[in-house]
């Protein structure tokens, strides 16, 4: 077993068994965060070793990184050390206000990390079998966060979260299943033909009937944990309830690993099709979602609430790129995918803080929070202008790409996606303004809140809508080559 | 004897697994349907091991010991004890009457068995002809989740749907590869126990398990 | 490459952004920069002026920037139109940066240090929105610039409406950047190749041209302020602080002229002549919607604004004028009215700055903004009366200053324009010049009620006593933008022979002709139409001088301070002078159809009477309200979707599971 | 034509002018009067009001600022440049390149803004009244003028006034359906600016009704005098232009300088018939309330812009 893996694997796997002991003392915070620096660090190495020397299949064919899942593990495990600085003092200050027990603080802390293992898994391992597994276990450990404050909403969020999530991934099973018995026909019974790299060999040769059977049952059930349109119900009541961390990385992370275990199998199904089908799936499902979400955010009265909605759109406008195909529009898909993440996870982060300062997520209680706490306010202002696609900053970036790709492929999507991100831009703004804009009576915290986080995301996204670096470029061209 | 007629009970065993499917949707009583998914358990375990012995697939005897445990044992013993600390023995009422339900799961298992037909005839495996049942079986149990209001029956109706899966694993592919049944049964066994805790903290805080008190969380 | 013009342009954003940078070092200390970082950002300014100046002349440079995509780097490219507005941006920011100076007060709004980065950064988009050569480096340079006026309109955001007036900007200037990004869209014509060059290569079907066009005119009119989307203007100046008004008023509304000139003349060569006519038309209407509404306000600053909205009518106008005539190929009278068109822009720029800065200090000075609680002040701010005077015959449109060549020029291409073949078009240009001459008169009579009411007469209010007039930077920012006024109305030849390589290579046709020598000015022709500024302003002076000299020769000087005549009322006092409302009674009058006046009169029984009447944009009525609550009612049906009951969830993904499995079988 | 004898000929028009304004005031009171059936002051009574008040000493209001001294001095000089500027007798003067009939029309708005401001300067309730109503009538006289002069470029093919002269002059004597739509919204426009009978009354003080009086209430002494004659001047101006345009017959050639002896005494002959037709129309009609002026100025604007049409559908 390479030792990056082992180690990007092992560590997350030991913080939760020793968080889950040692989860409610005050110093677990900084030992959360030291683990998921020790994750950061292993993904680091395992980018450094692929950049090196190109795809790597270890363990025997179980685990398999190439650059689509190099530059994901990175972004994972980067966001994750970065929410685990952020949730140091939040759940600090959740703790003396009684909000979380100790055996919520224990729970917590090792869930977190036992969320990451699972997410990291899914997007290192090669067996089709094991991915399902995992993503499973990311839904049961959210699962348990989401309902952490025990309050009514809480529970519902996590009940709707927990029925919606188990019975579309039981799709996906049926999905798995029957893609194994395709893979079955070609590369014979046992582990082999559930093997990805296997099966993208002898892509071609694969049924065509039962792989469109298999990608709709795939697409019901990881569409599910995407947050595509018919099936989104659950996602704006479990990423509002549970705790602020909790959403950041739901938002995150989570939605960008279920959408790379989705296009692992459209690489498949691409294959063993000759017409388009895939595409157009993603496509429709894509735009519906883009449509959508964008009406739903002017109803909003909670702050994380509609930044879920813009998660839907955003992952949305994600898989109608995946969709729409070609370099330029995969290449596009993944930067959004990249500045999403970072960008949503730094405005959740200064959500967490407003809410805590006003004591509450409902937008019109919330004022003036330039006057309270200048950073605060600036990071929530700062990543609502980038969220929305302003210019500098990268988000622009690649919706620029997306849109002048659909303009070329597609013309007719093109003013309905414009027509909705600008709706979509009327409303949250209009939301968020009089939040950082205004007087206000708010009180200052006891713990001053840890905004490196938020600024750095900041930074990262700024620097990414107007530079690129050629070696970022190249791995991304290089695995949006590999999605086709 | 039974190398002649294996393929027959085989297709037996599906016939009453879908029978069992059919009387969980037009349950009234809570314990009896924890009684029929035990049924149900048992069946797909005697089914597996049919299987596992006519085609001398010695890893399904695994499988087949797996789900005796899980399904006829740990499972349904859990329920039990849930409705004993909850002690509701109230009948179950559902959102739509069992007649249409009836019906709506007719419209359901033909539709599973049109789209299954491709299937099953490429399958090579003796079971190929009880994919399709095993498909409508899952879709049976996604509409009983559908029209039950109650926190227990929705549990029980998702745990009906993994049974369908594994029969529809067996039936395609001679079940997955050892270490994808474990991993599955395992996200089973977690699952149910989380239900189990989220259905003693929706009692404690709405003390009534129906979900219609769970719709506060919507758009205005 | 030897460095030419695009290299000074480059370098002096960057230093313009390396100076707002700055500014973040200590945000609250005001000496920093108000001393040192403002001046040093007129002094890039006017380098930024001569390096266009010279640019002007010069070939067209390009570059291409390490920054922007992998596959689409930003280039960069400064011609002879580019060069022009770079021009005007230089010189309109020296004179405001110079002000500014002088202008911050600790304690107003953000901190000073915070003021000066947003400026200098919206400086520095500006100036990279006029070099910029593909769509990519375009949009993110128009949405930079979007973006950095937005936080300096909400400056000081503690008033609920200041916030309204930003959140309301910012929303059009984005409807406006996705119809530009469209526009881009339609311009390469599915080549996938965003840069300008390729645009202007590949040759666009007459329905993607003019798919184009129109997507530009909503774009870049959403920026100008053309009527349909001109809402945002009265309401985003006015709560900007006065140097920032000034400089949005006088370059951020020319930055969508220049995109307007370079997508319609450049970018596609062969404009069809309809699309002159919307241009013209639209032009008109907001002229004269723009005046008329100037002529009722009752605060200086939306005053100003609204006669903003005229003057990009009027260039809005010259511009659909030349889009006529390149569309019938008449070349010369093309190039006449674009030059009219260009000096309009430069002329609008140093004008109305000049005011808004007036405004700006008259608003130091006496904390109030209304008009109705103002006046006299031109006996405690000479200096600051004096420079609004010039400002105010320049933009009413009167001889001896620029405003009048301007118009000058535009009533000339209007006269001169009977051949077109089109017989409508022959009707509809001389009621075209009858709107300009009334917008015009209008301006005049706009421009009395400002000096007069906030000027002149007695102090509305006691506390206008202590009014102090403008500190010296303020004065030299002022002295600057009325210098200019004067010159550019003095000597225009010498400005149109400026113009004359920007017509040439637009229209292919120089308006060299016009400049007969320094001195006159004459289309095509001079026994055609002759103007000479600086004859007619000698010997304007030398007859005044001569009454003046003949009067006290054989007469005498004396003279005896006295109280005005009161008719034999004694106790007139200053609140009978005629009020802003009372002054715009007339044109309220006159053009009832055009507002929504809400009049509460009070009844004769009235313990307290009180006089409130509140005249709004019917267009907010037709246009805005309804799409509001279109929007509203598209929101409340898809709540539907969200009710809440799992099972109704549990059914949504049973059915699409099911649709799509009967979709594959 | 910068020669010498230009500069003397341009100097001598100017100086004829100036000193000829009041005269022309005078008549038209000398025919109102008689019209009136009372005998009249005389004809060289403006001339000894100038005199009177240039010798009085000036009485200024507290609140006056230097632009209220300084008015009176543009406006007069103003108002001497336009009437240099329009060819009464001669069409090629040196200042005729100078400005063209859109300058002519920028002046006297010029000198309308300086009155306006001047009115509103002292701060009483009348000069700002006044000024109000100075405005109205000028935002619509303005462009009718305008659309007038434009109508005559439009058929000469040229805004300078020189050349417009010259087409309707030397040329073959044409009838010009749109110069007399053009005409009738001349004395119209004519009688607003000049504040006659039917909008305003030159003779009245009564705040009511009073436009130009009411802005030069403060007035006294030199610049009262001075204000009266750029008054009598601007009369002077229009009428000379309305010759100009509608009967611009007997004015000399260019280069002939017999003719430009000769065609003073006609002239001075146009200029009585014209000055008594005006004490004619404003002994007829009476004046009009303020809110009907500008219906009336309106049409006058409607009348210049069928003007306009006319000569483009007509083609003359």
């Amino acid at each position: 077993m390479a030792p990056e893996i082992a180690l990007l694997l092992a560590s997350p796997l030991a913080g939760g068994i020793v968080l889950a002991l040692f989860g409610h003392r005050p110093r677990a915070a900084e030992a959360n965060i030291g683990f998921s620096l020790l994750t950061l660090v292993a993904a680091a190495a395992l980018v450094a070793r692929v950049v090196a020397d190109g795809p790597v299949t270890v363990a025997g064919e179980q685990f398999f990184i190439d650059s689509l899942n190099v530059f994901l593990v990175a972004l994972t495990a980067f966001v994750a050390m970065t929410t685990a600085m952020f949730s140091a003092p939040y759940m600090r200050i959740e703790r003396d206000h009684g909000r979380v027990s100790a055996g919520g603080m224990r729970l917590y802390h090792s869930m977190y990390q036992l969320f990451s293992l699972a997410m990291l898994l899914v997007l290192t391992t090669n067996n089709l079998g094991v991915m399902w597994v995992a993503m499973e276990a990311a839904t049961l450990t959210t699962v348990l966060l989401v309902a952490l404050y025990r309050t009514h909403a809480s529970l519902e969020a996590a009940w709707k979260y927990f029925i919606l999530c188990g019975v579309g991934i039981a799709q996906a099973l049926l999905g798995t299943i029957l893609v194994y018995f395709a893979a079955e026909k070609i590369l014979g019974a046992g582990v082999g033909s559930l093997l990805w790299t296997h099966l993208d060999a002898v892509k071609d040769q694969l049924e065509p009937t039962v792989m469109s059977i298999a990608f709709v049952f795939l697409l019901v059930g990881y569409g599910t944990k995407v947050g595509l349109v018919p099936l989104h119900n659950w996602l704006p009541d479990a990423h509002a309830e549970g705790p602020t961390p909790v959403s950041a990385v739901l938002s995150g992370l989570l939605l960008n690993v279920a959408l790379y275990a989705l296009i692992r199998f459209k690489v498949i199904t691409d294959g063993a099709l000759e017409r388009p089908f895939a595409s157009h799936l993603l496509m429709g499902f894509g735009l519906a979602s883009v449509v959508v979400a964008a009406f739903f955010l002017s109803r909003q009265r909670d702050v994380k609430r509609m930044f879920a909605y813009s998660s839907i759109e955003h992952m949305g406008l994600i898989t109608f790129a995946f969709g729409m195909g070609g370099p330029v529009a995969s290449f596009a898909g993944l930067l959004h995918m990249t500045v999403h993440s970072l960008t949503k996870s730094a405005i959740f982060f200064a959500v967490g803080h407003a809410a805590q300062k006003a004591g509450t997520q409902m937008m019109a209680d919330i004022r003036g929070l330039m006057r309270v706490n200048p950073t605060v306010g600036w990071g929530l202002m700062l990543g609502t202008a980038a969220i929305l696609g302003m210019p500098p900053f990268g988000v622009f970036a690649s919706e620029f790409l997306i849109l002048t790709t659909a303009i070329a492929q597609q013309p007719w999507a093109t003013p309905i996606l414009l027509v909705s991100l600008g709706i979509a831009f009327a409303s949250i703004f209009g939301k968020v303004q009089p939040m950082v804009f205004g007087e206000t009576n708010a009180r200052r915290l006891p713990h001053p809140p840890a905004l490196v986080p938020v600024f750095t995301h900041l930074a990262l996204v700024l620097v990414l809508g107007l530079y690129m670096p050629p070696y970022l470029a190249a791995w991304y061209r290089q695995a949006a080559r590999l999605i086709g | 004897m039974l190398q002649h007629y294996g393929p027959q009970l085989v297709n037996l065993f599906a016939a009453v697994l879908l029978l069992l499917s059919f009387a969980m949707l037009s349950q009234r009583r809570i314990l009896s349907l924890i009684n029929l998914y035990a049924a149900q358990g048992f069946v797909l375990f005697l089914s597996t091991a049919l299987v596992a012995w006519l085609t001398g697939q010695h890893h399904l005897y695994g499988s087949a010991a797996l789900t005796l445990a899980l399904k006829v044992i740990a499972l349904p013993w859990i329920l039990h004890f849930l409705i004993r600390r909850l002690n509701v023995k109230w009948d179950v009422e559902t959102l739509i009457n069992i007649p249409t339900t009836m019906l709506v799961g007719i419209v359901l298992v033909i539709l599973a068995f049109n789209l299954a037909l491709p299937i099953s005839q490429l399958a090579g495996t003796v079971t190929h002809s009880t994919f399709g049942i095993a498909l409508a079986s899952v879709l049976l149990s996604f509409l009983m989740m559908i029209t039950r209001s109650k926190a227990v029956p929705q549990v029980i109706g998702f745990l009906s749907m993994e049974n369908g899966l594994f029969f529809a694993a067996t039936g395609a592919v001679y079940g997955m590869p050892m270490v994808i049944e474990f991993g599955v049964a395992l996200d089973v066994l977690v699952g149910a126990l989380i239900l189990g805790i989220f259905v003693f903290q929706i009692r404690e805080r709405f003390d009534s398990v129906d979900t219609r008190h769970l719709e506060k969380l919507k758009e205005h | 490459m030897e460095p030419g013009p695009l290299h000074a342009t480059l370098a002096a954003a960057a230093a313009w952004l390396v100076i707002g940078a700055a500014g973040l070092i200590r945000p609250r200390n005001l000496a920093l920069s108000s001393r040192f970082l403002f001046p040093a950002g007129a002094v890039v300014g006017l380098a930024l002026a001569a390096a266009a100046l010279e640019g002007v002349f010069s070939a067209p440079h390009s570059l291409v920037l390490p920054l922007g995509l992998p596959d689409l780097p930003f280039h960069a490219r400064t011609d002879a139109l580019s060069s022009f507005f770079l021009l005007l941006l230089g010189a309109v920011a020296v004179g405001v940066s110079l002000f500014a100076c002088g202008y911050l007060r600790p304690g107003e709004g953000t901190p000073p240090g915070l003021q000066c980065l947003y400026y200098h950064v919206f400086l520095a988009s500006m100036a990279l929105v006029l070099v910029a050569d593909d769509a990519y480096f375009f949009m993110v340079a128009w949405e930079t610039m979007a973006l950095a006026s937005f936080f300096l309109v909400t400056s000081d955001h503690q008033h609920a409406e200041i916030r309204r007036a930003g959140y309301l900007y910012l929303l059009i200037a984005h409807v406006g950047a996705i119809a530009i990004l469209l526009c881009f869209g339609a311009l390469q014509a599915g080549t996938g190749d965003y840069t300008f060059d390729n645009m202007r290569a590949v040759q666009p079907s007459a329905g993607y041209a003019t798919a184009a066009f129109l997507l530009a005119l909503v774009g870049f009119g959403a920026k100008a302020g053309i009527v349909p989307l001109h809402v945002w203007l009265p309401e985003a100046h006015p709560a900007a602080p006065s140097p920032v008004s000034a400089l949005m008023s006088a370059v951020m509304l020319k930055t969508a002229v220049y995109g307007m000139l370079r997508v319609t003349l450049d970018l596609i060569d062969q404009p069809l002549w309809w699309w002159g006519v919307i241009a013209l038309a639209l032009g008109l209407v907001s002229a004269l919607g723009g005046i008329v509404f100037a002529a009722v306000q009752t605060d200086m600053k939306r005053l100003l604004a609204y006669s903003s909205i005229e003057n990009i009518g009027l260039i809005f106008a010259g511009f659909g004028l030349t889009l006529i005539f390149r569309g019938f190929g008449m070349g010369a009278l093309a190039a006449l009215a674009l030059t009219a068109t260009l000096y309009h822009c430069l002329n609008h720029a140093f004008f109305k700055s000049l005011l808004f800065l007036c405004t700006g200090s008259v608003l130091h000075a006496t904390r109030e903004r209304s008009l109705g609680k103002l006046g006299g002040l031109i006996h405690r701010m000479p200096w600051v009366a004096w420079c609004a005077l010039i400002g105010s015959v320049a933009i009413a449109g009167l001889p001896p200053l620029n405003g009048f060549v301007s118009e000058w020029l535009l009533l000339q291409a209007f006269l001169l324009s009977p051949g077109l073949p089109q017989s409508y078009l022959n009707m509809l240009v001389p009621v075209a010049a009858a709107v300009v001459a009334l917008t015009a008169a209008l301006s005049g009579y706009v421009m009395v009620k400002f000096y007069g009411v906030v000027f002149l007469g007695q102090p509305r209010e006691p506390k206008l006593a202590e009014a102090r007039d403008a500190g010296a930077w303020e004065r030299t920012g002022l002295a600057w933008l009325a210098a200019m006024c004067i010159v550019l109305g003095l000597v225009p030849a010498t400005v149109i022979g400026l113009l004359d390589p920007i017509t040439r290579a637009l229209t292919g046709h120089g308006m060299a002709s016009l400049a007969q020598g320094w001195l006159f000015l004459a289309p095509l022709q001079p026994e055609r139409a002759s103007y000479s500024p600086l004859l007619f302003f000698a010997v304007t002076a030398l007859l005044v001088a001569l009454t003046w000299l003949a009067v006290r020769a054989f007469y005498h000087g004396r003279m005896r301070r006295a109280a005005p005549w009161d008719c034999g009322f004694p106790f007139q006092d200053a609140r009978m002078q005629d009020t802003a409302e009372g002054f715009g009674q007339p044109v309220r009058h006159v053009f009832e159809p055009f507002f929504r006046i809400e009049q509460h009169v009070p009844s004769p029984l009235d313990a307290r009477p009180s006089y409130r009447e509140v005249h709004e944009d019917r267009l907010w009525y037709w246009l805005y309200l309804p799409v509001a609550r279109a929007a509203e009612y598209a929101t409340s049906l898809v709540t539907l979707l969200q009710r809440g009951r799992i099972s109704v969830y549990l059914t949504y993904s049973f059915a699409t599971l099911l649709v799509l499995l009967l979709f594959v079988g | 034509m910068t020669s010498v004898p230009g500069l003397v000929a341009q100097f001598a028009v100017l100086a004829l002018a100036v000193l000829l304004a009041p005269m022309l005031t005078g008549w038209v009171n000398q025919c109102r009067a008689w019209l009136q059936n009372r005998s009249g002051p005389g004809l060289l009574q403006p001339y000894r009001v100038l005199d009177k008040l240039f010798s009085k000493e000036v009485v200024l209001a507290h609140n006056a600022s230097p632009l209220f001294r300084g008015a009176p001095y543009l406006i007069f000089g103003c108002l001497a440049l336009a009437a240099a500027i329009v060819p009464k007798i001669g069409t090629d003067l040196p200042l005729n390149a100078a400005a063209d009939a859109i300058a002519l029309v920028g002046l006297l708005a010029l000198a309308r803004l300086f009155i306006a401001l001047a009115g509103m300067d002292v701060g009483t309730a009348f000069g700002t009244l006044g000024a109000r109503r100075e405005m109205l009538v000028g935002f619509l006289a303005e462009p009718a003028l305008l659309m007038v002069l434009f109508t005559a470029s439009l058929i000469s093919g040229s805004t300078s006034l020189a050349t417009i002269v010259e087409v309707l002059a030397h040329k073959e004597f044409v009838i010009y359906p749109s110069l007399a739509f053009a005409g009738v919204a001349f004395t119209m426009v004519s009688l607003a600016e000049n504040a006659r009978i039917p909008v305003d009354n030159p003779a009245t003080h009564l705040e009511l009704t009073m436009i130009h009086e009411a802005m030069v209430l403060e007035y006294s002494g030199r610049h009262l005098a001075l204000i009266e004659w750029a008054a009598s001047l601007k009369l002077f101006v229009y009428s000379c232009i309305g010759l100009a345009l509608f009967f611009p017959f007997g004015v000399a050639q260019r280069g002939d300088w017999l003719g430009l002896l000769l065609a003073l005494p006609v002239l001075g002959l146009k200029l009585a018939v014209g000055g008594f037709l005006l004490a004619l129309i404003e002994t007829l009609s009476a004046k009009m309330r303020i809110f009907r002026a500008p219906e009336f100025l309106a049409t006058a604007f409607l009348l210049a812009v069928l003007a306009m049409l006319l000569h483009v559908l007509l083609g003359g």
